[in-house]
């Protein structure tokens, strides 16, 4: 049964947060393991922060899967890849595609805390004539690869640019997200198929493994499992880590390329809406706005430790 | 300033209609099935599913074999309503469409939820304004683009009833009513919503009100505006857009789309037949910025203002 | 490196071979096994006999795929499927669904010998206003279930009709012939994990492995292999087997539905071209036209044994 | 009967320069790249793919991932040429072309081989008519429609030089060369191959001979017709097609497609600016039957007797 409720586009301007965002950019070389995490907590903490003050003001947004991908996000632009705001014409750096694209305000703020996008421009989100879309678009944002929103689109182009590094000998890896759910869509195994087979192993898929869809749980529409044994029997390398795990992230992304010459897949298993206690593992928060009261409450329970 | 503001009239969402409308059809005739793509809240099939579990299959984020499974049902005896977004429907299960649907005149009903500009913030992406312009280039499929409840109803149930595959564009953004409760939907019939000899309203969809609302505002300036509502672009009613070709000084197209949609369909027709100008409202080749469905309907003119400015410069 | 020839419309009507066709009609009841293997092995010489002069006649067709194909159609047709031409529109009769409609001369011939299709009207195939199109259509022959001819479009048909047969509560089976490279669809994909999570018993896909596709060895273009591992992790009941040999053709058929409630798939193994000596796994057979010496060599290793 | 039989002129498969371009090209710019669905041999690329095997990258038949690992590819500097028959290109990647392709505006080019009825007797799932009604729809998109080998060979490497998403007709169907040799393809100019002041003869792609047979053969009853070719629908030459309705007596227009391509193109601009008699000749919403090629051309009337008679009607 479908708890799944609509697009509610009950934009209250006057509720635009003033939420002070500050950029904390990349993790510094040379620290320790601890101060890496401790760097990465602080940075998803404001990020979700940021996040929730501009789906209450756009009136619209995608908050549950939002917040189960934010910590893959912030470990990856602030710490594994590498790939840097003013290096974007760098062809040996490091590539990174949301193909579940509806998380944008995920990725935009994120993409702020890491420098390659002004935080003022956060406050456009979805207004008229904005760059920032419901979903990234590569022509409006210097750091999107792809424009993505139709789900199933991004996995096949992250494919592309990753032949395009291997013909060009470059080092550099590829990593793209995808929903659970979004793993139903076909295009996926075209190029799941195409990668296993080709070996690529500078390609990186995470799984944002939520465990919900739009209307109901994965299970209860069209389940994956045994997820593992399907990644596996395409080809891939599969690791299986807690995708709230800044640390457990941050190693698995360091160990891309796998030995095995394989590509790699990570199944990240998250909680739609982590962590705000009365989203998380809520279908109906895949994209229900919050009233001015839940935006308090989500806000207090994202307090610094 | 549309009527919509100055009147205040009640807005519906047609997904209300379309789900009414489906509900009661399923109670009598078992064969009635939905098949949709993760899509049970956007389509408003949550009661359909509560009172008919078996009879609503969810394929998951699959639009291709969502297409193809209702092809199969309709194999199997059963009449599927196939229920997705009108972006992801169209552009994603294109060959199944021409394939499974048109080509094999499978009893299919594709219902595109949601389209135009509804999802306006979300961006290009989730706009189908190509859909009018796509669909009506496949051959053997009947495109109902309805422009109220009333008629949103009507085209389900006919839809039901008609042996061979259709596509109902079911609008999510709130329309006013635009016809009497005694009409009766005709597939390529053309509905005369007002008379007039000046210049030719023919719109469709979703907009049909805003024509309506031009026309009010021309004949204050004392041009007599004909408003036509177009419910079906396949088949086009080319008896009635002849008319108004021949009887007015042209026609200005409608529509909540890219103008190859209604727009190239009426030019089509009057340049084999009656050479007539033609000035086109809507969307003109290129994807819609960021925006809600108000705002951008605004900014590409497709408004009371727009088409009485379309009018003025065809009569000029 | 591929060997792929192009499709040559090299038409020779003078050629149109008059190969007498014996409508052999279904095995009939209450026969020994050894008596319905021999009529099914003598109805699919004949219908590769029919075949050559058919695609020769046109100038056009798909060889490789139809010899590899005829062995599994003529079983189903001919013995394992309750479906018969006096009764089409009985609801439980079984269904049958060629996906690799490129194969369609094998189906026409097949139907022809089934009694489905008048002989006659074999004589049409690929002429101008024929009902006999390269791709079989469905609003031009009663028995096709489905117009198909772009890959991918049959297994998710399959899927539904296979649901209305349930929703009717019906015995009824719905068989589906993929190619191999076929399954490189992602649509394929899609439906398989339908298939698999809604547990459809009553569905049978069977693979023709013939390990060809186009231009090259599947294996050389987008391999399929761990191909058993794929489809049971989608949740099918795999069983591999020679699918040119007619009594452990008509055994799988018997046993579907699988005691475990899963729907089957059998990979049958076969050979593109087969038996013909100069065509066996030759992919340049996939839709070469033999020339007037090879029919006669064809026709000849096609004897009465 | 056309010229094709009566000047028995050496007809050319565009592929065949399609491929010699491509060659050509990768020899200098090792950006380009190729991508194909199995069809190595349908797209004559077996030459590239022995000479640059790791610049062919073949994916199995598996059309969407295609345009996508070209979009992909186009990300990472590459210029990737998308190679697979017209028909699935366009209709199972739609929404990869509107989305990976042109919202994205990837330097992507897309190559339909053997569009239009080349796989006349393969019937109309393997028929590429609804291509051109599809893609002049898209937004961002150009689409180009060579009418001959020197047209495909500056098309394609125009298309390697231009930033931006672009889609390329290529004929398997013989036609004759209708250019110059010193022929230069400007993307939205359309090339007067013969002057004339009755009527007008805009043709695209394959069936552009045609329209010269037919502007001959009205030449010798004494009527005028002008010849434009149009290689690209989109953008269209809008100042030469203006120019046409303006100076003559109409436009007959000439595709191997169903009409909703160049006729609705010629058709919506005319009626916006200059409405003037249209007649198409091409395929009128249906599928085609099977037959071959030649045949099915002649059956649609898409033949030098077609296009007189399409023209004699317009003046009659
Ligand atoms: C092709 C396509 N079909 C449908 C949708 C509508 N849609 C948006 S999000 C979503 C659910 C995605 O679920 P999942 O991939 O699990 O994402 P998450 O749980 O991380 O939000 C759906 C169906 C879409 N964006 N694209
Ligand atoms: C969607 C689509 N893409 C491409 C083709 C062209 N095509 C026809 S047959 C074929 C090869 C099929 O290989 P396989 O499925 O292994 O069939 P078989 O070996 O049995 O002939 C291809 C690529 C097609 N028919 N449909
Ligand atoms: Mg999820
Ligand atoms: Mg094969």
């Amino acid at each position: 049964m479908t708890t799944e409720e609509d697009l509610v586009p009950d934009v209250d301007s006057s509720m635009v947060l003033s939420d002070a965002f500050s950029v904390l950019g990349r993790v510094p070389d040379g620290v320790t393991e601890g101060e890496v995490v401790a760097h990465l907590a602080e940075a998803a903490r404001l990020v979700r922060r940021r996040d929730i003050a501009m789906v209450r003001a756009a009136g619209l947004g995608h908050i549950g899967g939002e917040f189960s991908v934010i910590d893959i996000l912030v470990t990856l632009y602030l710490h594994s890849m590498n790939m840097s705001p003013d290096h974007l014409g760098e062809p040996d750096r490091d590539r990174f595609i949301l193909s579940k694209g509806h998380a944008a305000a995920a990725l935009y703020t994120t993409l702020a805390m890491a420098g390659f996008l002004p935080p003022e421009q956060l406050s456009t989100f979805m207004k008229p004539l904005a760059q920032l879309n419901g979903h990234p678009a590569r022509t409006k944002i210097a750091a999107v690869e792809a424009s993505t929103g139709p789900l199933g689109h991004g996995l096949p182009i992250a494919v592309g640019t990753t032949f395009a590094g291997r013909l060009d000998g470059s080092s550099r890896r590829t990593f793209v997200v995808v929903g659970d759910g979004e793993l139903q869509e076909g295009s996926n195994w075209e190029a799941l198929m195409t990668a296993g087979n080709h070996r690529l192993s500078q390609l990186c898929v995470i799984v944002d493994r939520n465990r919900l869809q739009q209307g109901a749980a994965v299970s209860d529409t069209n389940d994956l499992e045994p997820l593992a044994d399907k990644l596996r029997a395409f080809g891939f390398a599969v690791i299986d880590l807690n995708g709230h795990d800044h640390g457990a992230l941050a190693e698995a992304f360091r160990n891309v390329p796998a030995p095995s010459g394989q590509p790699t897949a990570i199944i990240a298993h998250t909680v739609k809406g982590h962590p705000i206690s009365f989203m998380a593992n809520d279908v109906a928060w895949h994209h229900k706005v919050p009233s001015p009261d839940q935006v308090a409450q989500a806000l207090s329970e994202l307090e610094a430790p | 300033m549309s009527t919509i503001e100055t009147d205040i009239p009640v807005l519906h969402d047609c997904r209300d209609a379309w789900v009414e409308a489906l509900l009661e059809l399923a109670e009598t005739d078992d064969r009635i099935v939905a098949v949709v793509n993760d899509s049970v809240g956007s389509s408003k099939l949550g009661p359909f599913q509560k009172r008919f579990p078996d009879r609503l299959i969810n394929v998951g984020i699959a639009e291709q074999n969502m297409v193809g499974v209702g092809a199969g049902l309709a194999n199997g005896g059963k009449v599927p309503f196939v229920s997705a977004a009108a972006c992801f429907l169209t552009a994603r299960a294109m060959e199944q469409i021409k394939v499974d649907a048109a080509y094999s005149q499978h009893n299919i009903v594709l219902v595109g939820q949601s389209p135009g500009m509804a999802y306006g913030e979300l961006g290009p992406t989730h706009h189908s304004i190509e859909d009018l312009g796509w669909l009506r280039t496949i051959p053997g499929l009947t495109v109902v683009v309805p422009s109220d409840p009333i008629e949103t109803a009507q085209a389900v149930r006919w839809a039901a009833a008609h042996d061979g595959p259709v596509f109902i564009r079911v609008s999510r953004m709130g329309v006013p009513m635009v016809n009497h409760a005694d009409y009766g939907f005709v597939p390529g019939k053309a509905v005369t919503l007002r008379d007039g000899n000046d210049v030719t309203l023919a719109a469709i969809g979703t907009v049909v009100s805003r024509a309506l609302a031009a026309a009010e505002s021309l004949a204050a300036d004392g041009i007599s505006a004909r408003v036509l509502s177009v419910p079906t672009i396949k088949p086009l009613d080319e008896v009635a857009i002849l008319a108004a070709a021949r009887e007015t000084r042209g026609i200005v197209t409608v529509e909540e789309a890219l103008t190859t949609g209604l727009g190239g369909a009426v030019a089509e027709l009057v340049v084999q037949h009656h050479p007539v100008a033609v000035r086109f409202v809507g969307v003109r080749d290129q994807f819609a910025p960021t925006g809600s469905v108000e705002w951008l309907l605004d900014h590409f003119g497709i408004s009371e203002e727009g088409i009485v400015s379309a009018a003025l410069d065809l009569l000029a």
